[in-house]
């Protein structure tokens, strides 16, 4: 318990110092939401109307930007020999830099989404729906990147294989929480905060376990 | 009982290449061994497996406890400290975090950066290659493990810096641990030898 | 199950099971193509509606091929066993065709019908994502060199992919979408003329023989492969 | 000249064979228009609307995405030092890693580009000014993020110089390329290409002067 | 007139820490200075200030070229051969590779990788500790330049490798060079000693 708790203050720490990981994500999600409108014209109807599709894009692509370094950093300075051999599981290990990714990034995410999603004039309710959303989603991308991020420690042409592998696993991340947004603007009913929900209960709780067999795999390597 | 290691007709091949096949040693409290051999002959592999990092093609590597209890397998991590051939330093903490947060980790009280010739304030970044062999030094006295792996521990010393170790050495054999460490120089401190296959 | 989880009891019987199977494949699809050419037309979709008799099957054995993939990725890591190792090694390539298959005749069917090669529905999309999971499965494997380690992290992949199967299923339930809700596989029964249903179950059932005899043949080969690499290395051959 | 060719070659062997650099933004730039649709729903109309803004800040955010490691790689394992020693000056270096980077990423981004235009239902029309305006443009961006990759090298918190300092150059790149395909949608003339070529010359000719700079700066910290 | 580097009143500061003033050195064609110290005491830092990496607070550090030209500022960077204390090795690229890189980069022909005991074809990731110092050592023969930069050469080297560099070295200073290492352990050849501040 202890030992996870260090290991997340720790990454956390990592994550705010050097500016690559939690500020690049941030900046990264800002910069894409800048961006989309100099791109498509300052159309605040058309913007209302693709607001939640485009920040939900933006924001798991911001948090899967900083995720391929999740273990990489440690694994290439010889840190995570050390942590292998310290009282603390695998799973344990992918469990605390999974939350400390999801404190770092995800968290941050969602309170700059509520910014922006004004920004794009989306209404209120639907801004509310929108900012649950990446509140109940986004730790199921950092889950889903953290395999990712595992497996492809030691493969040379990680990079490639990376985008295969989460791509499938966080569109219906995208699918349901962009979806509930949706329904809110068109006055229906929708489920799919409950899909959302349960997907990402799923993935905080498997991914451990498979991250860790990921990195046992590639520590022998 | 004591505390010892027992390997048995240990082979590991990597990408085709033998590196050693039919290994057997046994060390017991208070051991030190050096590891030498030639450049790839393979001792740093022969620590990752000692350390269960890596698996062998061929063999068991056990430990018996203080306690007579017989440890193999991926239990074998719970006893070991390991001073790899790379630092395991981050740059953006300085040297009282990283100890710090080892020292939590491992559940042990975190040493005084002075002891080991560093100032507690110095960011990571900023470090000298003897600094950080140092710190990394200062991390495997902090694990309190009893088995000590030591990849090239002379690195980067400078001779303070290799009566330390030398020190730390006699030190944990003395109190009934036991240390492996490949080395290409002599570490100053009596105890056993095993080269690694000549190519 | 068990004994057949022995590489020679498998090679065993399905020396003798192979030819009967082939056999029955391309009776199958003899049976099956003619029943589609004779079929008659639909008074919506006209003639392209025999596009069906190769898309449907195609959609259907490549996620049943993926649902197989996973379990012998769930065998290989718990029981550590080489030939599910295999099996999984062997079912990925074979899935990708049957997607991209899928895909193909989806998009041929497509054009007729939507007036798009492609449209970003749910379904599609999620289809194609499935193609991306069996690439993604494929490359890892070839990317570990160690056999063992790239089977393991393979299956891991293989496992947790198995995500997108119900979502693939259950997506033109989830959204408004241009393609076809679910007509066969549907709670109180198929909602499909009994004309068309027919010819339907014998192309499934050939396409879904195709796939189990290649599966089985790969198999096969490998286990060979690897026996005579064991006697090479060893200098017994 | 034989050592510009010399580095361009080994970065771009680099490029493909890590997988991090090349392989990595484009499969982020399809992953970025593969999710695109999955968040704001199957609308065809609207897809093609939005299409020539989505795709330009995909590519801008795919090509930036392999820039920030273009120094980063060579600084940490001290290549860097021997390439500084090296018979070629610092601005021929910081010259080849961008044009190195723009083979590797801008090139692929425009063929990919143009396959997923078409996958976005834009017209042929619309799609070959996409295209053109990709070949003009991304070569800006891969010189603009070599001025960023190079003033963050040994900056701790070198994160939050790609908000300040690289979006407010790009953002002339995105609003002329995909101001240039919209003029042609709504079948209206414009200067866009122009400019963005001028833009893009502009950048490629001053770029490896400050991208120099930057790296001289932090060679000696 | 024969190739010689002269340094005068060289002082550095780095982050409120003076690691050397007032420090004059000349070498002559054929000169091997060790230059040792505790850790931290600044030998890698005065080696960059020597390439020109790394500027100095105060000081002048001159070259004069064997055809008498007196070559100081950027322009030393010329004249360099460089082994850092990290290896600059590319995990992606095989030995081979790496090497006909800094060959061409340099303007130089590739040495044999046989002649430092590589192995062309084994991939960078999969390089021992001391392969890849072995490769890195390569790399500074091959520049061909007269001034020798080394940074802790004998790091991770077995005897066969300490000797091969002790070789290189003597052959390097009989031609007409100068070298400079920073080292704790001596180098296996005769040559005069600068020692750094101690603390
Ligand atoms: C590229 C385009 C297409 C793709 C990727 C695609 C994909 C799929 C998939 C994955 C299934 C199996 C779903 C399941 O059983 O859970 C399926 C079934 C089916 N498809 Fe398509 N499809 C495409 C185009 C079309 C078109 C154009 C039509 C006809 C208008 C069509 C009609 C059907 C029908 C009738 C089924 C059986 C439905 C059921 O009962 O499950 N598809 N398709
Ligand atoms: N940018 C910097 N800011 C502040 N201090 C620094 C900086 N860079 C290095 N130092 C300090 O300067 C000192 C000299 O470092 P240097 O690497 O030159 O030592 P060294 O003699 O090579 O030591 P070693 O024998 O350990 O390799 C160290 O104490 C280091 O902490
Ligand atoms: N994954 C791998 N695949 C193939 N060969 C490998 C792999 N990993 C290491 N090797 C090879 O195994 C050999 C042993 O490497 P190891 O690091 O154990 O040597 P070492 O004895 O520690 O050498 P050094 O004295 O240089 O540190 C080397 O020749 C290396 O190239
Ligand atoms: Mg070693
Ligand atoms: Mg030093």
């Amino acid at each position: 318990m202890s030992a996870l708790r260090t290991v997340i203050a720790r990454d956390l720490m990592l994550a705010v110092r050097a500016g690559g990981g939690a500020a690049l994500a941030l900046a990264f999600f800002a910069a894409v939401a800048t961006l989309v409108p100099l791109g498509i014209g300052p159309d605040l109807k058309l913007l209302a109307r693709i607001a939640a599709g485009v920040l939900w894009v933006a924001a798991v692509l911001a948090a899967l930007l900083s995720l391929d370094r999740l273990f990489q950093a440690d694994f290439e300075d010889g840190s995570l020999d050390l942590m292998a051999l310290a009282p603390l599981s695998l799973e344990a290990l992918a469990f605390a830099k999974i939350v400390a990714h999801w404190l770092s990034t995800g968290l941050p995410l969602t309170v700059i989404g509520a910014l922006l999603a004004v920004a794009y004039g989306l209404p209120a309710a639907a801004t509310g729906t929108l900012v649950l959303a990446l509140l109940i989603g986004t730790p199921a991308v950092s889950a889903i990147g953290g395999i990712g991020a595992a497996l492809t420690l030691s493969i040379r042409r990680g990079g490639l294989i990376l985008p295969f592998i989460v791509l499938p696993l966080v569109a219906p991340v995208v699918i349901f929480g962009a979806g509930a947004v949706a329904a809110v603007l068109d006055g229906l009913q929708s489920g799919a905060l409950l899909f959302l929900a349960a997907f990402s209960l799923l993935a905080v709780a498997l991914a451990p376990f498979a991250a860790a067999a990921g990195v046992r795999l590639n520590l022998g390597a | 009982m004591t505390f010892a290691l027992a390997i048995e007709r240990l082979a590991l091949t990597r990408g085709h290449r033998r590196l050693f096949a039919g290994l057997d040693l046994s060390l017991r409290a208070g051991d030190l061994l050096s590891l030498t051999g030639p450049n790839g002959a393979g001792k740093t592999s022969l620590l990752r497996v000692i350390a269960g990092l890596l698996a062998p093609t061929e063999g068991i590597v056990r430990i018996r406890t203080d306690s007579g209890e017989a440890v193999d397998g991926e239990d074998r991590a719970r006893l070991v400290g390991w001073l790899g051939d790379r630092d395991a330093v981050k740059p953006q903490l300085d040297v009282g975090e990283q100890l710090r947060f080892w020292a939590k980790l491992y559940g042990t009280p975190a040493p005084e950066p002075e002891a080991f010739g560093l100032k507690p304030q110095l960011p990571g970044q900023y470090l000298s290659s003897g600094q950080k062999r140092r710190l990394a030094l200062a991390r495997l006295v902090l694990t309190g493990r009893k088995l000590w792996l030591l990849d090239e521990p002379l690195a980067a010393l400078d001779d303070d810096g290799k009566a330390l170790l030398a020190g730390k050495l006699t030190a944990h054999c003395a109190a009934g641990g036991i240390a492996i460490a490949a080395t290409h120089d002599p570490l100053g401190v009596d105890g056993l030898t095993l080269r690694l296959g000549d190519a | 199950m068990l004994q057949l989880g022995n590489p020679r009891r498998f090679l065993d019987v399905t020396g003798k099971l192979l030819p009967w199977l082939a056999a029955a494949t391309a009776v199958l699809f003899a049976v099956g193509l003619w029943l589609a050419l004779n079929v008659p037309p639909d008074y919506q979709q006209g003639d392209s509606v025999r596009i069906m008799f190769l898309h449907v099957p195609a959609a259907w054995v490549a996620m049943m091929a993926y649902g197989l993939m996973a379990f012998a990725g769930a065998t290989a890591l718990v029981g550590r066993h080489p030939l599910a190792d295999i099996a999984l090694k062997t079912a990925a390539p074979l899935g990708a065709v049957f997607t991209a298959l899928g895909l193909v005749t989806g998009s041929l069917w497509g054009r007729p019908m939507w007036g798009a090669f492609w449209v970003w529905d749910g379904r599609l999309t999620s289809f194609l994502l499935l193609l991306f999971l069996y690439l993604g499965i494929i490359a890892l494997g070839n990317a570990i060199e160690d056999e063992v380690r790239a089977a393991r992290a393979a299956a891991v992949l293989a496992i947790v992919g198995a995500v997108n199967l119900p979502i693939i299923h259950f997506s033109v339930q989830w959204w408004t979408t241009l393609h076809q809700g679910a007509s066969i596989l549907r709670q109180g029964g198929p909602a499909i003329a009994p004309v068309f249903l027919w010819p339907l179950a014998i192309m499934a059932l050939a396409y879904t023989a195709l796939f189990m005899t290649l599966w089985i043949v790969r198999i096969r080969t490998t286990i060979l492969e690897r026996k005579a690499a064991v006697l090479v290395a060893t200098g017994r051959a």
